[in-house]
């Protein structure tokens, strides 16, 4: 075990898949001479060159179509969005291109690529660069998601993604690059997709989240401990594949369920979670699900008024509260 | 059937013309005869389809390359077998062109299992692999950027291969084609654009949302262009085999303006002519610009070619097409389950499916 | 009243408008000199010339962003997208700039702006051209999302949207254009958005769905009518503003609940008013609610395949007499 | 304070280059000062910002528009009150140049309510509808389209006001920059479509991922071009004026590249220089290429300026900018319910908000 950053893990998932397949590189805005927006690739351009190492152009509908048209003659692209606020702009080769192409040639394309770069908000940065963006990829089938919340999980599902036959957005957050934690040395430690983590086990309450909002669910845990509420943390840690076993088994255990999530409520990743939840464990559930999201707003610059749209380990507990009736 | 009926022009004139025609461009006559019988298989393969898809064998929408086909014969036929072809909807006749065989484009196009896609893509998603035809693609602009990964690759391991791409002229006014042309220009990377120059996207005339030409589209990224009389598949491939040395050589992307024109209607659900375009217009331009009749001419001309040789070998054309269609409607239809193939390449823990069918088994 | 198709009655909504308020104005690929590349906007050219009724490029996101800047300014323009479909494109002026001008700029600029075309699949056009998109419009605030099914219902409400200062995405049905439909002719006929319409009356179970999927649980609520189940079919009609009286409504007659819609499952619109209605109705439900959607598949050719794909009115009986425990 | 030391060339040839300048550009005295009053301003204003910025009082993102302010000054001062002017989110000169009062700005960038957005938009989102100034835009190139469809209502209404559309060079490569302008030319719109161009989109020279120079940006779409030293505001404000007058008189579009150099870091939390670009270079530029120091210098040079009308007018500049942070700071923070403002300009029957306060009262 090695402490590091969400950020270094990043780096070394990167560093170690570029050493292990010739065919990975990685391509995006500031990657190579900048280190990347966030230093995310920092000292990767030395170590492999320019040709896996690239500088885009701002031109993310164009380079996002590159890295897939790559992945169609072989390579295994890793395309960096500066963040996935930018991705809007190059969702048509995700959705139409990368996720549907494999189905459209009945498995003669397979498409390993991996988009990243983080989603959601950092501090004040408005409403155009703070949006939470995974329901515009789990809805489709064709795209997996991931969406890491420590720096193990970060290393071990980004070298999992990478090595994935599927497109994957991969989801991080500007809020967890500077996170420490412990990550395994070992050169071939993997995460598996699909497998989520009970980051937190109690009895009396279910809080189920993904990425960023685990450390608000902690928070939150926490909290209830003081007050004698056990909760269950259950870090989903990719949103598609999904582990539905593990979300079945808390639910069995506690019979009560908040989601958090970081981004807006209608048709988000909770709203998925919760419609499967009553469908398939309706008689374990002994209150309604709630949702602890984003207000329903755009992001606002003004700092007291982001911290208000935000989820808060404060409404969490709440949440909380109100499906033990307390 | 106009393309095969004599319209000799008499005298040695023309012998002198047509002679003159095939050595410029350096072409001799087992090449000439091969890209008349590609062509014809093009026209009588595309007739074939029409005729499907008035009885319904054939559905969705389907795009037809009638009067286009030396885009076909003339940009591929130059090419080496590794190198990549990539284009958009009105894509049978490249498809056929890189070597998918004409039956299973067929049976593609009618929704069965002997197609390249097993039925689930359908006209507009002709892909092979193995014979680096990469699609076959539906969203106006979207190949472009792809050919641009296509050579990426290219560059990256070493090979020397290129991808040629193609595109509607209505295509050069998406952000995509400018994006991945500033992209392959600033990387060298060796791809041929080549916009099919048929002076209409659907019912909107080039000129009408463009305020400069085709050719001139490529000027702010660089990149050498040139405009090619495609209607004209001799020249159209002397054109295409030199750039193919060209961007093999190292010497980075081209833009090609290859002027041609669409027979009939943009798809079979659509009408040949309306407000857009007049009928006369159309009757006009298959009677000058018929790439077929044009080749026949010239042959025809340098002796080359008599009525019998022709009609001998449209009946092998027609053959085939009909051969095709057979094939695909004695093809089997998808069975139910694969619906479900083919959604990921690898399955992992938990689920990926979420329509229930895991749960109801 | 007056019998018309879809398509009519979308044409003579937009007549009205913009003979009503001269800011009014169409714009998109075919609709001017060709009529629509489904005939919509057929005649409009001739009444009212060449700035008002314009052919664009093919650049979805240029003349999307075009239509946004001019709201901006003061006009109303309707942006027409051949289908939705090509709208990822242009989706980052969806999203990034119309949906959030308003908030961004503190009500300095509201956005009158109608995105409208069909969504989802007609016959065989293949996963890239049958794509239900509701979900990428309803999940952010600021941009409505309307539905119609109908041909009234179509003509009702385009006049509402175009005369509603928000952004509204208006999502038709090729499928729809030539339904045949009674319609008043009441030039200032409006269906106010955020109002559901119960399409059928019936007290065992409520079918809940929206756009052209009414018409598959209308057809389905016939066949479970011969085995005597009698179904409400509720149209929500606009899913954002989301008429949720009416939603609870049935939910409190019926008690069992099936969600039909087009799209795919994943965080869909099913999902969200799923969640909903567990969290506001919970003790009113006698089962878990159920959800028919497309097969998790992107949308294959043929003609056998694609039928499976489709939510079909065998699946909705099914699910109803599931929720029914028959 | 560089630019308020003398650095005055001595002999009377530079006399007469300095008159000779004003004249050649049309630009009398009064006007000089002004402009020279403007960039003052706008240099104090951002200084005040980075001050603000390091101790916390801004957050976010923070683009400063320092050695660029000629871009502001010379481009829009020659505008008329009803022209438009549109940009990115390197925009708090050009807001104030376009008329919002510096405080209002400031109080902005504070996320304060007397900010134009009440603190909502922050630096990179600020408006001023009653003034013409439409922001304030975050995605890069995302402004473009936008000013198409303001030229767009301008002719529509038949008014006689044109969009001046600001971007950075880096936003050349956007799809939408080549969508708009491919639009804006074949309508004729009219719109002035100006590159900032500062050499560097962050920590990539534009060099790096351009083939041609951004002058030759414009030539698909035959839109007259031009290259201004946008270090020069006397040319800067000529070329804008006559630019103006020829796009009011419908001559349809106009493309700028407008030459510059950004003398800070791309936002407040990137260096100012490092592996992209050295100290060195920097600082050179600097030295050389400061707007201020080459206005100041000329109007030495004519004896139009002296130190102590100099740092007169440098004083009213800090004074003013000293005002704006003392009013932001005054100013309140928006309340709680400001959340939930100006999410949806019209209310419908049924629910629009999904996060249960409706429920939950
Ligand atoms: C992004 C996008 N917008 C619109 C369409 C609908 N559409 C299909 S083909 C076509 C016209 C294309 O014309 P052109 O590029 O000239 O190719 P051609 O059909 O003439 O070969 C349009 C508008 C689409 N498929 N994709
Ligand atoms: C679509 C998009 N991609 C990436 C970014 C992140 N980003 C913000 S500014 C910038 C550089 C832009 O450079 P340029 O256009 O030259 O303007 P300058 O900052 O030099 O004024 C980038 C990459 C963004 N805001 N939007
Ligand atoms: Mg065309
Ligand atoms: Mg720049």
């Amino acid at each position: 075990m090695a402490v590091m950053t969400y950020r270094e893990a990043l780096n070394a998932a990167l560093r170690e898949e570029m050493e292990r397949d010739p065919d990975v590189f990685l391509m995006g805005e500031e990657v190579a001479e900048y280190d990347g927006a966030y230093k995310v690739s920092k000292g990767l351009l030395e170590e492999f060159g320019d040709q896996r190492v690239v500088d885009s152009p701002i031109s993310e509908l164009g380079f996002t179509g590159l890295g897939v048209g790559a992945a169609m003659a072989g390579l295994r692209p890793v395309i960096e969005f500066m963040t996935f606020n930018f991705a809007f702009l190059a969702i048509d080769q995700v959705i139409n291109s990368a996720a549907k192409m494999y189905y459209m040639s009945a498995g003669q394309f397979p498409m390993p690529i991996v988009f990243r770069g983080p989603t959601g908000a950092a501090l004040q940065l408005s409403a155009q660069h703070s949006q939470a963006c995974e329901t515009y990829y789990s809805h489709a089938p064709g795209c997996k998601v991931v969406t890491p919340g420590t720096p193990a999980d970060a290393k071990g599902l980004l070298k999992a993604s990478i090595r994935d036959n599927d497109p994957v957005a991969f989801m991080e957050g500007e809020l967890l690059y500077n996170m420490k934690g412990e990550v395994p040395d070992d050169d071939d430690f993997i995460i598996p997709l699909g497998v989520a983590d009970l980051k937190r086990e109690g009895s009396d309450v279910s809080i189920i989240t993904h990425g960023k909002m685990i450390h608000v669910a902690l928070q939150a845990a926490q909290r209830l401990e003081k007050d004698g509420i056990e909760a269950d943390v259950l870090d989903l840690r990719t949103i598609r594949p999904l582990d539905m076993d593990a979300i079945l088994d808390t639910v069995a255990k506690t019979n009560r369920v908040v989601y958090v999530e970081e981004g807006w409520p209608y048709a988000g990743t909770g709203a998925q979670i919760t419609s499967m939840i009553q469908e398939e464990a309706f008689d374990h559930l002994d209150a309604p699900i709630l949702r602890v999201t984003q207000a329903d707003v755009p992001m606002p610059y003004a700092k007291g008024l982001e911290a208000l749209a935000k989820p808060s380990a404060d409404r969490v507990v709440e949440a909380c509260s109100r499906v033990l009736y307390r | 059937m106009a393309e095969t009926k004599t319209r000799r022009k008499s005298g040695g004139n023309h012998k002198k013309e047509s002679v003159a025609a095939l050595e410029k461009h350096g072409i001799d006559e087992a090449l000439a005869l091969q890209l008349l019988s590609d062509m014809l298989l093009y026209r009588r393969f595309e007739e074939k389809a029409e005729e499907a898809y008035a009885i319904g064998k054939i559905g969705g929408f389907c795009h037809l390359h009638i009067g286009q086909e030396a885009g076909a014969a003339g940009c591929i036929r130059p090419l080496a077998e590794d190198d990549y072809v990539i284009t958009a909807y009105r894509e049978h006749t490249q498809a056929i062109a890189k070597g998918i065989d004409p039956k299973a484009v067929m049976a593609e196009l009618y929704g069965r299992v002997d197609g390249p896609s097993r039925g689930k893509g359908g006209s507009m998603h002709i892909y092979g692999g193995d014979v680096r035809f990469m699609g076959g693609h539906g969203i106006v602009g979207g190949q472009v950027p792809l050919a641009a990964g296509i050579a990426w690759k290219i560059k990256y391991k070493k090979e020397d291969s290129v991808v040629v791409c193609f595109m509607g002229d209505a295509a050069v006014n998406q952000g995509a084609f400018h994006e991945a042309l500033n992209m392959a220009a600033v990387w060298e990377l060796p791809a041929i654009f080549v916009v099919e120059n048929n002076e209409y996207g659907m019912g909107t005339a080039f000129s009408r949302i463009s305020e400069t030409d085709v050719a001139e589209r490529a000027l702010s990224y660089g990149i050498p262009s040139s405009s090619v009389n495609g209607q004209d598949v001799l020249e159209t491939y002397a054109a295409f085999r030199d750039l193919a040395e060209e961007v093999r050589g190292g010497g980075g992307p081209r833009f090609v303006d290859l002027q041609t024109y669409r027979f009939r209607g943009h798809s079979m659900s659509d009408p040949v002519s309306g407000t857009y375009r007049s009928t006369e217009e159309v009757e006009e331009r298959k009677k000058k610009d018929d790439p077929i009749a044009m080749l026949r001419d010239t042959l025809f001309g340098a002796g080359l070619l008599d009525q019998d040789k022709l009609e001998e070998l449209d009946a092998e054309a027609r053959a085939l097409a009909s051969e095709a269609a057979d094939f695909a409607d004695a093809s089997a239809h998808p069975a139910a389950e694969e619906l479900f193939h083919h959604v990921w390449a690898e399955e992992n823990h938990g689920r990926l499916f979420f329509d229930g069918r895991e749960r109801n088994g």
